[in-house]
Protein backbone atom coordinates (compact mmCIF):
# COMPACT_ATOMS: atom_id res chain seq x y z
CA UNK A 1 0.00 0.00 0.00
CA UNK A 2 1.54 3.31 -1.00
CA UNK A 3 -1.36 5.68 -0.61
CA UNK A 4 -4.63 5.56 1.51
CA UNK A 5 -7.45 7.99 2.29
CA UNK A 6 -10.85 7.78 2.80
CA UNK A 7 -13.23 10.45 4.06
CA UNK A 8 -16.50 11.73 3.41
CA UNK A 9 -18.06 14.59 1.49
CA UNK A 10 -21.85 16.22 1.15
CA UNK A 11 -23.61 15.43 -2.17
CA UNK A 12 -22.78 18.97 -3.33
CA UNK A 13 -21.21 19.69 -7.14
CA UNK A 14 -19.20 22.33 -5.06
CA UNK A 15 -16.54 19.99 -4.33
CA UNK A 16 -16.05 18.46 -7.88
CA UNK A 17 -12.62 21.15 -8.14
CA UNK A 18 -11.43 20.28 -4.96
CA UNK A 19 -12.06 16.82 -5.39
CA UNK A 20 -10.00 17.19 -8.87
CA UNK A 21 -7.31 19.18 -7.04
CA UNK A 22 -6.95 16.69 -4.29
CA UNK A 23 -6.20 14.07 -6.85
CA UNK A 24 -3.77 16.16 -8.54
CA UNK A 25 -1.82 16.76 -5.64
CA UNK A 26 -2.04 13.23 -4.21
CA UNK A 27 -0.44 12.52 -8.07
CA UNK A 28 2.09 15.25 -6.94
CA UNK A 29 2.81 13.59 -3.66
CA UNK A 30 3.46 10.31 -4.61
CA UNK A 31 6.19 8.04 -6.58
CA UNK A 32 5.93 8.38 -10.51
CA UNK A 33 5.20 4.60 -10.29
CA UNK A 34 2.47 4.55 -8.59
CA UNK A 35 0.70 7.38 -9.84
CA UNK A 36 1.79 8.14 -13.52
CA UNK A 37 0.77 11.70 -14.75
CA UNK A 38 -0.67 9.91 -17.51
CA UNK A 39 -3.77 8.05 -14.91
CA UNK A 40 -4.59 11.43 -13.67
CA UNK A 41 -6.98 12.77 -16.07
CA UNK A 42 -8.83 9.70 -16.25
CA UNK A 43 -8.98 8.73 -12.55
CA UNK A 44 -10.09 12.80 -12.33
CA UNK A 45 -12.77 11.92 -14.80
CA UNK A 46 -13.60 9.07 -13.44
CA UNK A 47 -13.86 10.56 -9.89
CA UNK A 48 -16.18 13.56 -11.21
CA UNK A 49 -18.55 11.43 -12.82
CA UNK A 50 -19.47 9.01 -10.26
CA UNK A 51 -19.64 11.62 -7.19
CA UNK A 52 -21.88 13.38 -10.05
CA UNK A 53 -24.50 10.43 -10.14
CA UNK A 54 -24.14 10.41 -6.30
CA UNK A 55 -25.32 13.25 -6.10
CA UNK A 56 -28.20 13.25 -8.83
CA UNK A 57 -29.10 9.40 -8.82
CA UNK A 58 -28.43 8.24 -5.60
CA UNK A 59 -28.91 11.50 -3.32
CA UNK A 60 -31.13 13.16 -5.63
CA UNK A 61 -30.44 16.51 -4.21
CA UNK A 62 -30.42 15.85 -0.98
CA UNK A 63 -27.18 18.19 0.16
CA UNK A 64 -26.96 16.31 3.71
CA UNK A 65 -26.70 13.35 2.61
CA UNK A 66 -22.57 11.66 2.87
CA UNK A 67 -20.73 10.54 0.02
CA UNK A 68 -17.60 8.55 0.61
CA UNK A 69 -14.67 8.89 -1.31
CA UNK A 70 -11.76 6.51 -0.92
CA UNK A 71 -8.30 6.23 -2.73
CA UNK A 72 -6.13 3.14 -2.71
CA UNK A 73 -2.49 3.43 -4.22
CA UNK A 74 -0.94 -0.34 -4.07
CA UNK A 75 1.08 -2.08 -6.25
CA UNK A 76 0.29 -1.59 -9.90
CA UNK A 77 -3.59 -0.21 -9.72
CA UNK A 78 -4.95 2.88 -8.45
CA UNK A 79 -8.78 1.94 -7.10
CA UNK A 80 -10.84 4.52 -6.49
CA UNK A 81 -14.55 3.76 -4.55
CA UNK A 82 -17.60 5.78 -4.27
CA UNK A 83 -20.50 5.10 -1.41
CA UNK A 84 -23.54 6.69 -1.46
CA UNK A 85 -26.55 5.87 0.20
CA UNK A 86 -28.64 5.00 -3.19
CA UNK A 87 -30.21 1.94 -4.21
CA UNK A 88 -27.48 1.20 -6.82
CA UNK A 89 -27.65 0.81 -10.57
CA UNK A 90 -30.41 -1.18 -11.64
CA UNK A 91 -29.86 -1.57 -15.32
CA UNK A 92 -26.82 -3.09 -17.22
CA UNK A 93 -24.43 -0.62 -18.47
CA UNK A 94 -25.37 0.73 -22.12
CA UNK A 95 -21.95 0.09 -24.24
CA UNK A 96 -22.04 3.96 -25.72
CA UNK A 97 -24.25 6.55 -25.47
CA UNK A 98 -26.38 7.85 -28.11
CA UNK A 99 -24.00 10.61 -29.71
CA UNK A 100 -27.16 13.29 -29.82
CA UNK A 101 -28.35 12.22 -26.31
CA UNK A 102 -27.45 15.24 -23.85
CA UNK A 103 -27.20 12.59 -20.83
CA UNK A 104 -25.94 9.21 -20.61
CA UNK A 105 -22.85 9.71 -20.83
CA UNK A 106 -21.14 9.43 -16.97
CA UNK A 107 -20.98 5.54 -16.97
CA UNK A 108 -19.48 5.77 -20.47
CA UNK A 109 -16.92 7.60 -19.47
CA UNK A 110 -16.02 5.67 -16.41
CA UNK A 111 -16.42 2.37 -18.50
CA UNK A 112 -13.57 3.58 -20.97
CA UNK A 113 -11.24 5.67 -19.06
CA UNK A 114 -11.01 2.67 -16.09
CA UNK A 115 -9.98 -1.19 -15.92
CA UNK A 116 -12.40 -2.16 -13.97
CA UNK A 117 -15.53 -0.82 -12.65
CA UNK A 118 -17.88 -2.26 -10.41
CA UNK A 119 -21.08 -1.30 -8.81
CA UNK A 120 -22.12 -3.32 -5.71
CA UNK A 121 -24.09 -2.87 -2.88
CA UNK A 122 -22.64 -3.85 0.81
CA UNK A 123 -24.48 -3.10 3.97
CA UNK A 124 -26.79 -1.40 2.35
CA UNK A 125 -24.59 1.30 0.84
CA UNK A 126 -23.90 1.52 -3.13
CA UNK A 127 -20.18 0.88 -3.88
CA UNK A 128 -19.17 2.41 -7.12
CA UNK A 129 -15.44 0.81 -7.51
CA UNK A 130 -13.15 1.78 -10.05
CA UNK A 131 -10.14 0.25 -10.82
CA UNK A 132 -7.21 1.68 -12.96
CA UNK A 133 -4.40 -1.15 -13.63
CA UNK A 134 -1.29 0.21 -14.67
CA UNK B 1 -15.72 29.24 -14.14
CA UNK B 2 -15.83 32.03 -15.84
CA UNK B 3 -17.57 33.21 -18.97
CA UNK B 4 -17.78 35.90 -21.20
CA UNK B 5 -19.47 36.68 -24.40
CA UNK B 6 -17.96 38.23 -27.95
CA UNK B 7 -19.83 38.77 -30.88
CA UNK B 8 -17.56 38.47 -34.00
CA UNK B 9 -20.00 39.08 -36.83
CA UNK B 10 -22.72 37.02 -36.56
CA UNK B 11 -21.35 34.73 -34.50
CA UNK B 12 -21.58 34.40 -30.64
CA UNK B 13 -18.04 33.85 -29.05
CA UNK B 14 -18.31 32.11 -25.40
CA UNK B 15 -14.98 32.07 -23.42
CA UNK B 16 -15.08 29.32 -20.94
CA UNK B 17 -12.62 29.46 -18.31
CA UNK B 18 -12.10 26.93 -15.20
CA UNK B 19 -14.33 23.57 -15.29
CA UNK B 20 -17.87 23.06 -16.95
CA UNK B 21 -19.31 20.63 -14.72
CA UNK B 22 -22.09 20.29 -12.62
CA UNK B 23 -21.40 22.47 -10.38
CA UNK B 24 -21.22 25.51 -12.98
CA UNK B 25 -23.02 24.09 -16.53
CA UNK B 26 -25.89 25.88 -14.95
CA UNK B 27 -24.89 29.31 -16.03
CA UNK B 28 -23.46 28.47 -19.30
CA UNK B 29 -26.61 27.04 -19.95
CA UNK B 30 -28.59 30.16 -18.84
CA UNK B 31 -26.58 32.58 -20.99
CA UNK B 32 -26.00 29.97 -24.07
CA UNK B 33 -30.06 29.39 -24.28
CA UNK B 34 -30.25 33.54 -23.80
CA UNK B 35 -28.48 34.07 -26.84
CA UNK B 36 -30.57 31.09 -28.67
CA UNK B 37 -34.15 32.71 -27.83
CA UNK B 38 -32.48 36.01 -28.86
CA UNK B 39 -32.14 34.37 -32.14
CA UNK B 40 -28.14 33.52 -32.32
CA UNK B 41 -27.50 30.47 -34.33
CA UNK B 42 -23.83 30.27 -34.80
CA UNK B 43 -21.68 29.51 -31.64
CA UNK B 44 -18.02 29.45 -30.97
CA UNK B 45 -16.99 27.75 -27.47
CA UNK B 46 -13.70 29.11 -26.94
CA UNK B 47 -11.93 26.71 -24.55
CA UNK B 48 -8.45 28.43 -24.42
CA UNK B 49 -8.49 28.49 -20.31
CA UNK B 50 -11.12 25.75 -20.24
CA UNK B 51 -9.34 22.64 -18.03
CA UNK B 52 -12.22 20.56 -17.70
CA UNK B 53 -15.21 19.37 -18.88
CA UNK B 54 -17.52 16.84 -17.57
CA UNK B 55 -20.83 14.79 -18.55
CA UNK B 56 -22.94 17.29 -17.94
CA UNK B 57 -20.45 20.00 -19.66
CA UNK B 58 -20.82 17.98 -22.48
CA UNK B 59 -24.76 17.66 -22.18
CA UNK B 60 -24.88 20.99 -22.20
CA UNK B 61 -22.68 21.63 -25.49
CA UNK B 62 -24.80 19.38 -27.21
CA UNK B 63 -28.40 20.11 -26.42
CA UNK B 64 -26.94 23.52 -27.55
CA UNK B 65 -25.54 21.73 -31.08
CA UNK B 66 -29.17 19.97 -31.17
CA UNK B 67 -31.15 23.53 -31.14
CA UNK B 68 -28.95 25.59 -33.62
CA UNK B 69 -28.56 22.78 -35.93
CA UNK B 70 -32.13 22.57 -36.06
CA UNK B 71 -31.96 25.96 -37.68
CA UNK B 72 -29.22 25.51 -40.06
CA UNK B 73 -26.82 26.83 -37.09
CA UNK B 74 -23.86 25.42 -35.60
CA UNK B 75 -21.55 24.82 -32.03
CA UNK B 76 -17.47 24.81 -33.30
CA UNK B 77 -15.22 24.27 -30.15
CA UNK B 78 -12.17 25.38 -30.23
CA UNK B 79 -8.37 26.30 -28.59
CA UNK B 80 -9.13 22.94 -26.54
CA UNK B 81 -6.16 22.36 -24.08
CA UNK B 82 -4.83 18.58 -23.82
CA UNK B 83 -6.97 17.39 -21.54
CA UNK B 84 -10.43 18.91 -22.56
CA UNK B 85 -9.12 17.76 -26.29
CA UNK B 86 -8.72 14.17 -24.58
CA UNK B 87 -12.11 13.88 -23.47
CA UNK B 88 -14.02 15.39 -26.21
CA UNK B 89 -12.25 12.01 -27.46
CA UNK B 90 -12.65 9.40 -25.21
CA UNK B 91 -16.43 10.24 -25.52
CA UNK B 92 -16.10 10.44 -29.72
CA UNK B 93 -17.51 14.19 -29.64
CA UNK B 94 -14.75 15.47 -31.78
CA UNK B 95 -16.50 13.64 -34.56
CA UNK B 96 -20.62 15.09 -33.86
CA UNK B 97 -18.32 19.01 -33.07
CA UNK B 98 -16.65 20.91 -35.63
CA UNK B 99 -13.18 21.30 -33.62
CA UNK B 100 -11.07 24.21 -34.41
CA UNK B 101 -7.82 25.34 -33.98
CA UNK B 102 -8.94 28.69 -32.76
CA UNK B 103 -11.70 31.07 -33.25
CA UNK B 104 -11.06 32.85 -36.55
CA UNK B 105 -10.61 29.44 -38.47
CA UNK B 106 -14.31 28.64 -37.02
CA UNK B 107 -15.29 31.91 -38.12
CA UNK B 108 -14.01 31.39 -41.49
CA UNK B 109 -15.84 27.97 -41.71
CA UNK B 110 -18.89 29.82 -40.36
CA UNK B 111 -18.55 31.96 -43.92
CA UNK B 112 -17.62 29.14 -45.80
CA UNK B 113 -20.97 27.60 -46.28
CA UNK B 114 -22.52 31.23 -46.21
CA UNK C 1 -13.03 9.75 11.74
CA UNK C 2 -14.49 12.42 9.36
CA UNK C 3 -10.92 11.98 6.70
CA UNK C 4 -7.83 9.65 7.17
CA UNK C 5 -4.72 9.16 4.75
CA UNK C 6 -1.55 7.46 4.88
CA UNK C 7 1.53 7.55 2.59
CA UNK C 8 4.81 7.72 1.70
CA UNK C 9 6.88 10.39 0.26
CA UNK C 10 10.99 10.56 -0.44
CA UNK C 11 12.79 12.60 1.13
CA UNK C 12 13.23 15.15 -1.11
CA UNK C 13 12.02 19.09 -0.10
CA UNK C 14 10.12 19.44 -3.89
CA UNK C 15 7.37 17.54 -1.85
CA UNK C 16 7.02 20.74 -0.16
CA UNK C 17 5.10 22.47 -2.07
CA UNK C 18 2.63 19.55 -2.94
CA UNK C 19 2.43 18.97 0.85
CA UNK C 20 0.92 22.16 1.17
CA UNK C 21 -1.49 21.86 -1.75
CA UNK C 22 -3.05 18.51 -0.40
CA UNK C 23 -3.31 20.06 2.92
CA UNK C 24 -5.20 22.52 1.29
CA UNK C 25 -7.22 20.77 -0.75
CA UNK C 26 -8.64 18.13 2.02
CA UNK C 27 -9.15 21.40 4.28
CA UNK C 28 -11.43 22.37 0.79
CA UNK C 29 -13.20 19.07 0.57
CA UNK C 30 -14.21 18.02 4.57
CA UNK C 31 -16.55 19.25 6.62
CA UNK C 32 -15.80 22.95 8.48
CA UNK C 33 -16.15 21.96 11.59
CA UNK C 34 -13.78 19.13 11.19
CA UNK C 35 -10.93 21.50 9.13
CA UNK C 36 -11.58 24.82 9.93
CA UNK C 37 -10.27 27.22 7.41
CA UNK C 38 -8.04 28.76 10.49
CA UNK C 39 -6.59 25.53 11.08
CA UNK C 40 -4.94 25.48 7.83
CA UNK C 41 -1.88 27.79 8.04
CA UNK C 42 -1.15 25.97 11.24
CA UNK C 43 -0.73 22.48 10.26
CA UNK C 44 1.11 23.38 7.35
CA UNK C 45 3.47 25.67 8.92
CA UNK C 46 3.63 21.85 11.46
CA UNK C 47 3.61 19.65 8.86
CA UNK C 48 6.36 21.22 6.47
CA UNK C 49 8.78 22.03 9.70
CA UNK C 50 8.46 18.16 10.85
CA UNK C 51 9.33 17.32 7.05
CA UNK C 52 12.25 19.53 6.88
CA UNK C 53 13.77 17.66 10.22
CA UNK C 54 13.10 14.28 8.49
CA UNK C 55 15.12 14.98 5.04
CA UNK C 56 17.85 17.02 7.02
CA UNK C 57 18.11 15.84 10.33
CA UNK C 58 16.52 11.84 10.65
CA UNK C 59 17.71 10.67 7.31
CA UNK C 60 20.70 13.35 6.76
CA UNK C 61 19.54 14.22 2.87
CA UNK C 62 19.49 10.49 1.96
CA UNK C 63 16.59 11.08 -0.86
CA UNK C 64 15.32 7.26 -1.25
CA UNK C 65 14.88 6.93 2.75
CA UNK C 66 11.00 7.20 2.38
CA UNK C 67 8.81 9.60 5.27
CA UNK C 68 5.44 8.63 6.12
CA UNK C 69 2.91 10.92 6.57
CA UNK C 70 -0.38 10.64 8.00
CA UNK C 71 -3.24 12.54 8.73
CA UNK C 72 -6.26 11.60 10.63
CA UNK C 73 -9.57 14.04 11.17
CA UNK C 74 -11.68 12.60 13.93
CA UNK C 75 -14.11 14.45 16.75
CA UNK C 76 -12.60 17.32 18.22
CA UNK C 77 -8.66 17.20 16.47
CA UNK C 78 -6.68 17.40 13.26
CA UNK C 79 -3.75 14.51 14.03
CA UNK C 80 -0.66 14.63 11.62
CA UNK C 81 2.30 11.95 11.57
CA UNK C 82 5.55 12.42 10.46
CA UNK C 83 7.57 9.05 10.61
CA UNK C 84 11.02 8.54 9.95
CA UNK C 85 14.18 6.29 9.89
CA UNK C 86 15.97 8.50 12.22
CA UNK C 87 17.06 8.02 15.58
CA UNK C 88 14.52 10.88 16.83
CA UNK C 89 15.07 13.76 18.95
CA UNK C 90 17.08 12.95 22.18
CA UNK C 91 17.62 16.72 23.30
CA UNK C 92 14.45 18.27 25.14
CA UNK C 93 12.82 21.17 22.84
CA UNK C 94 13.67 24.47 23.95
CA UNK C 95 11.62 27.04 24.85
CA UNK C 96 12.34 29.38 21.78
CA UNK C 97 15.06 29.89 19.65
CA UNK C 98 17.51 32.40 20.14
CA UNK C 99 16.48 35.59 18.57
CA UNK C 100 19.32 36.15 16.22
CA UNK C 101 19.98 32.47 15.57
CA UNK C 102 19.73 31.49 11.98
CA UNK C 103 18.25 27.60 12.90
CA UNK C 104 16.56 26.09 15.48
CA UNK C 105 13.15 27.05 15.12
CA UNK C 106 11.27 24.01 13.43
CA UNK C 107 10.28 22.42 16.67
CA UNK C 108 9.47 26.04 18.19
CA UNK C 109 6.87 26.54 15.72
CA UNK C 110 5.70 23.13 15.92
CA UNK C 111 5.34 23.95 19.27
CA UNK C 112 4.01 27.14 19.36
CA UNK C 113 0.99 26.34 16.33
CA UNK C 114 0.10 22.56 17.35
CA UNK C 115 -1.75 21.70 20.83
CA UNK C 116 0.41 18.49 21.79
CA UNK C 117 2.95 17.47 20.28
CA UNK C 118 5.18 13.93 20.75
CA UNK C 119 8.32 12.44 19.51
CA UNK C 120 8.42 9.02 19.87
CA UNK C 121 9.81 5.65 18.63
CA UNK C 122 8.04 2.79 17.39
CA UNK C 123 9.33 -0.04 16.02
CA UNK C 124 12.79 1.73 15.30
CA UNK C 125 10.98 4.34 13.76
CA UNK C 126 10.47 8.04 14.88
CA UNK C 127 7.43 9.41 14.85
CA UNK C 128 6.40 12.64 15.12
CA UNK C 129 2.94 13.17 16.51
CA UNK C 130 1.53 16.68 15.84
CA UNK C 131 -2.30 17.51 17.66
CA UNK C 132 -4.58 19.80 16.69
CA UNK C 133 -7.32 20.29 18.86
CA UNK C 134 -10.34 22.02 17.82
CA UNK D 1 10.07 29.95 -6.13
CA UNK D 2 10.78 33.59 -7.76
CA UNK D 3 13.08 36.06 -7.44
CA UNK D 4 13.95 39.21 -8.95
CA UNK D 5 16.10 42.16 -8.22
CA UNK D 6 15.58 45.64 -8.11
CA UNK D 7 17.38 49.02 -7.44
CA UNK D 8 16.28 51.68 -5.14
CA UNK D 9 18.89 53.71 -5.18
CA UNK D 10 20.98 51.91 -2.62
CA UNK D 11 18.62 49.75 -1.32
CA UNK D 12 18.21 46.69 -2.87
CA UNK D 13 14.51 45.26 -3.67
CA UNK D 14 14.47 41.55 -3.66
CA UNK D 15 10.98 40.18 -4.97
CA UNK D 16 10.01 37.06 -3.93
CA UNK D 17 6.83 35.15 -4.88
CA UNK D 18 5.66 31.49 -4.18
CA UNK D 19 7.42 30.25 -1.12
CA UNK D 20 10.44 30.66 0.90
CA UNK D 21 11.64 27.30 2.20
CA UNK D 22 13.54 24.59 2.29
CA UNK D 23 13.23 23.60 -1.06
CA UNK D 24 13.85 26.86 -2.55
CA UNK D 25 16.48 28.83 0.25
CA UNK D 26 19.49 28.32 -1.18
CA UNK D 27 18.42 30.27 -4.60
CA UNK D 28 17.81 32.89 -2.70
CA UNK D 29 20.70 32.66 -0.23
CA UNK D 30 23.00 32.91 -3.55
CA UNK D 31 21.29 36.01 -5.28
CA UNK D 32 20.77 37.88 -1.36
CA UNK D 33 24.95 37.09 -0.47
CA UNK D 34 26.14 38.22 -4.03
CA UNK D 35 24.57 41.33 -3.44
CA UNK D 36 26.35 41.48 -0.13
CA UNK D 37 29.83 40.77 -1.23
CA UNK D 38 29.00 43.58 -3.75
CA UNK D 39 28.69 45.72 -1.09
CA UNK D 40 24.84 46.28 -0.24
CA UNK D 41 23.69 46.48 2.65
CA UNK D 42 20.68 47.83 2.73
CA UNK D 43 18.14 45.44 1.89
CA UNK D 44 14.36 45.42 1.34
CA UNK D 45 12.23 41.90 1.12
CA UNK D 46 9.60 42.67 -1.01
CA UNK D 47 6.48 39.46 -0.15
CA UNK D 48 4.13 40.55 -2.23
CA UNK D 49 3.61 37.42 -4.04
CA UNK D 50 4.96 35.19 -0.78
CA UNK D 51 2.32 33.09 0.59
CA UNK D 52 4.17 30.74 2.67
CA UNK D 53 8.24 30.37 4.80
CA UNK D 54 9.69 27.76 6.69
CA UNK D 55 11.97 28.12 9.65
CA UNK D 56 14.73 27.57 7.14
CA UNK D 57 13.39 30.33 4.94
CA UNK D 58 13.64 32.63 7.97
CA UNK D 59 16.60 31.35 9.14
CA UNK D 60 18.21 32.79 5.46
CA UNK D 61 16.75 36.35 6.20
CA UNK D 62 18.16 36.68 9.76
CA UNK D 63 21.68 35.29 8.77
CA UNK D 64 21.38 38.08 6.00
CA UNK D 65 20.25 40.65 8.47
CA UNK D 66 23.15 39.76 10.89
CA UNK D 67 24.78 40.13 8.14
CA UNK D 68 24.18 43.55 6.80
CA UNK D 69 23.76 45.41 10.68
CA UNK D 70 27.25 44.63 11.51
CA UNK D 71 27.60 47.21 8.60
CA UNK D 72 25.02 49.70 9.88
CA UNK D 73 22.43 48.29 7.18
CA UNK D 74 19.61 46.71 7.38
CA UNK D 75 16.80 44.19 5.96
CA UNK D 76 13.39 45.65 5.86
CA UNK D 77 10.23 43.43 5.21
CA UNK D 78 7.55 44.50 3.40
CA UNK D 79 4.00 43.91 1.92
CA UNK D 80 3.48 40.84 3.61
CA UNK D 81 0.54 38.29 3.05
CA UNK D 82 -2.04 37.63 6.12
CA UNK D 83 -0.12 34.17 5.86
CA UNK D 84 3.40 35.10 6.12
CA UNK D 85 2.58 38.23 8.50
CA UNK D 86 1.09 35.42 11.10
CA UNK D 87 4.10 33.48 10.48
CA UNK D 88 6.90 36.29 11.39
CA UNK D 89 4.46 36.86 14.31
CA UNK D 90 3.83 33.58 16.06
CA UNK D 91 8.30 33.15 15.57
CA UNK D 92 8.21 36.78 16.94
CA UNK D 93 10.79 37.83 14.03
CA UNK D 94 8.29 40.82 13.58
CA UNK D 95 10.18 42.03 16.30
CA UNK D 96 13.68 41.39 14.76
CA UNK D 97 12.67 42.81 11.41
CA UNK D 98 11.67 46.42 10.76
CA UNK D 99 8.32 45.41 8.77
CA UNK D 100 7.13 47.86 6.55
CA UNK D 101 3.59 48.04 4.55
CA UNK D 102 5.44 48.70 1.25
CA UNK D 103 8.55 49.25 -0.43
CA UNK D 104 8.10 53.22 -0.78
CA UNK D 105 7.61 53.36 3.07
CA UNK D 106 10.88 51.29 3.76
CA UNK D 107 13.11 53.32 1.45
CA UNK D 108 11.79 56.63 3.76
CA UNK D 109 13.00 54.65 6.79
CA UNK D 110 16.01 54.30 5.07
CA UNK D 111 16.62 57.39 4.24
CA UNK D 112 15.76 58.96 7.62
CA UNK D 113 18.67 57.20 9.42
CA UNK D 114 21.14 59.11 6.87
N1 LIG E 1 -24.87 6.10 -7.99
C1 LIG E 1 -26.00 5.81 -8.66
N2 LIG E 1 -27.14 5.49 -7.97
C2 LIG E 1 -28.28 5.20 -8.60
N3 LIG E 1 -28.39 5.17 -9.96
C3 LIG E 1 -27.33 5.47 -10.70
C4 LIG E 1 -26.08 5.81 -10.10
N4 LIG E 1 -25.18 6.05 -11.08
C5 LIG E 1 -25.85 5.87 -12.24
N5 LIG E 1 -27.13 5.54 -12.04
C6 LIG E 1 -28.17 5.25 -13.05
O1 LIG E 1 -27.53 5.03 -14.29
C7 LIG E 1 -28.01 5.93 -15.27
C8 LIG E 1 -26.93 6.30 -16.24
O2 LIG E 1 -25.97 7.14 -15.59
P1 LIG E 1 -24.94 7.98 -16.44
O3 LIG E 1 -24.37 7.12 -17.48
O4 LIG E 1 -23.99 8.61 -15.49
O5 LIG E 1 -25.80 9.08 -17.18
P2 LIG E 1 -26.68 10.27 -16.60
O6 LIG E 1 -26.15 10.58 -15.25
O7 LIG E 1 -26.47 11.35 -17.58
O8 LIG E 1 -28.10 9.75 -16.59
C9 LIG E 1 -28.58 7.09 -14.50
O9 LIG E 1 -29.60 7.77 -15.21
C10 LIG E 1 -29.13 6.41 -13.25
O10 LIG E 1 -30.39 5.87 -13.48
N1 LIG F 1 13.15 14.05 12.90
C1 LIG F 1 14.28 14.30 13.60
N2 LIG F 1 15.21 13.34 13.72
C2 LIG F 1 16.36 13.57 14.41
N3 LIG F 1 16.63 14.74 15.02
C3 LIG F 1 15.75 15.75 14.92
C4 LIG F 1 14.53 15.58 14.22
N4 LIG F 1 13.85 16.73 14.32
C5 LIG F 1 14.60 17.57 15.04
N5 LIG F 1 15.76 16.99 15.42
C6 LIG F 1 16.82 17.58 16.26
O1 LIG F 1 16.30 18.73 16.92
C7 LIG F 1 17.10 19.88 16.60
C8 LIG F 1 16.23 21.11 16.53
O2 LIG F 1 15.40 21.06 15.39
P1 LIG F 1 14.69 22.35 14.87
O3 LIG F 1 14.08 23.07 16.01
O4 LIG F 1 13.75 21.94 13.78
O5 LIG F 1 15.82 23.30 14.31
P2 LIG F 1 16.84 23.07 13.12
O6 LIG F 1 16.24 22.08 12.19
O7 LIG F 1 16.99 24.42 12.54
O8 LIG F 1 18.10 22.56 13.76
C9 LIG F 1 17.79 19.54 15.31
O9 LIG F 1 18.98 20.24 15.14
C10 LIG F 1 18.01 18.05 15.45
O10 LIG F 1 19.16 17.79 16.19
Amino acid sequence: MHFQSVFKIKSDTRYLTPLREWISSVQKLVDENDFPKKALLPCSMALVEAVDNAIFHAHDGVEDLPIEISLVLSDGSIVMEVTDKGVGIGEPVIPGPDEMADHGRGLFIIHQVMSKVESKIVDGTHHMRMEYKL
Amino acid sequence: MNIEVKQLGNVQVIECGGSLDADTVSGFKKIAYDLVSGGSTQFIIDCTDLNFIDSMGLGVLISLLRRVRQRDGDVKVVSLSDDVKTIFEITRLHRLFDVCSDSETAVKRFDEIK
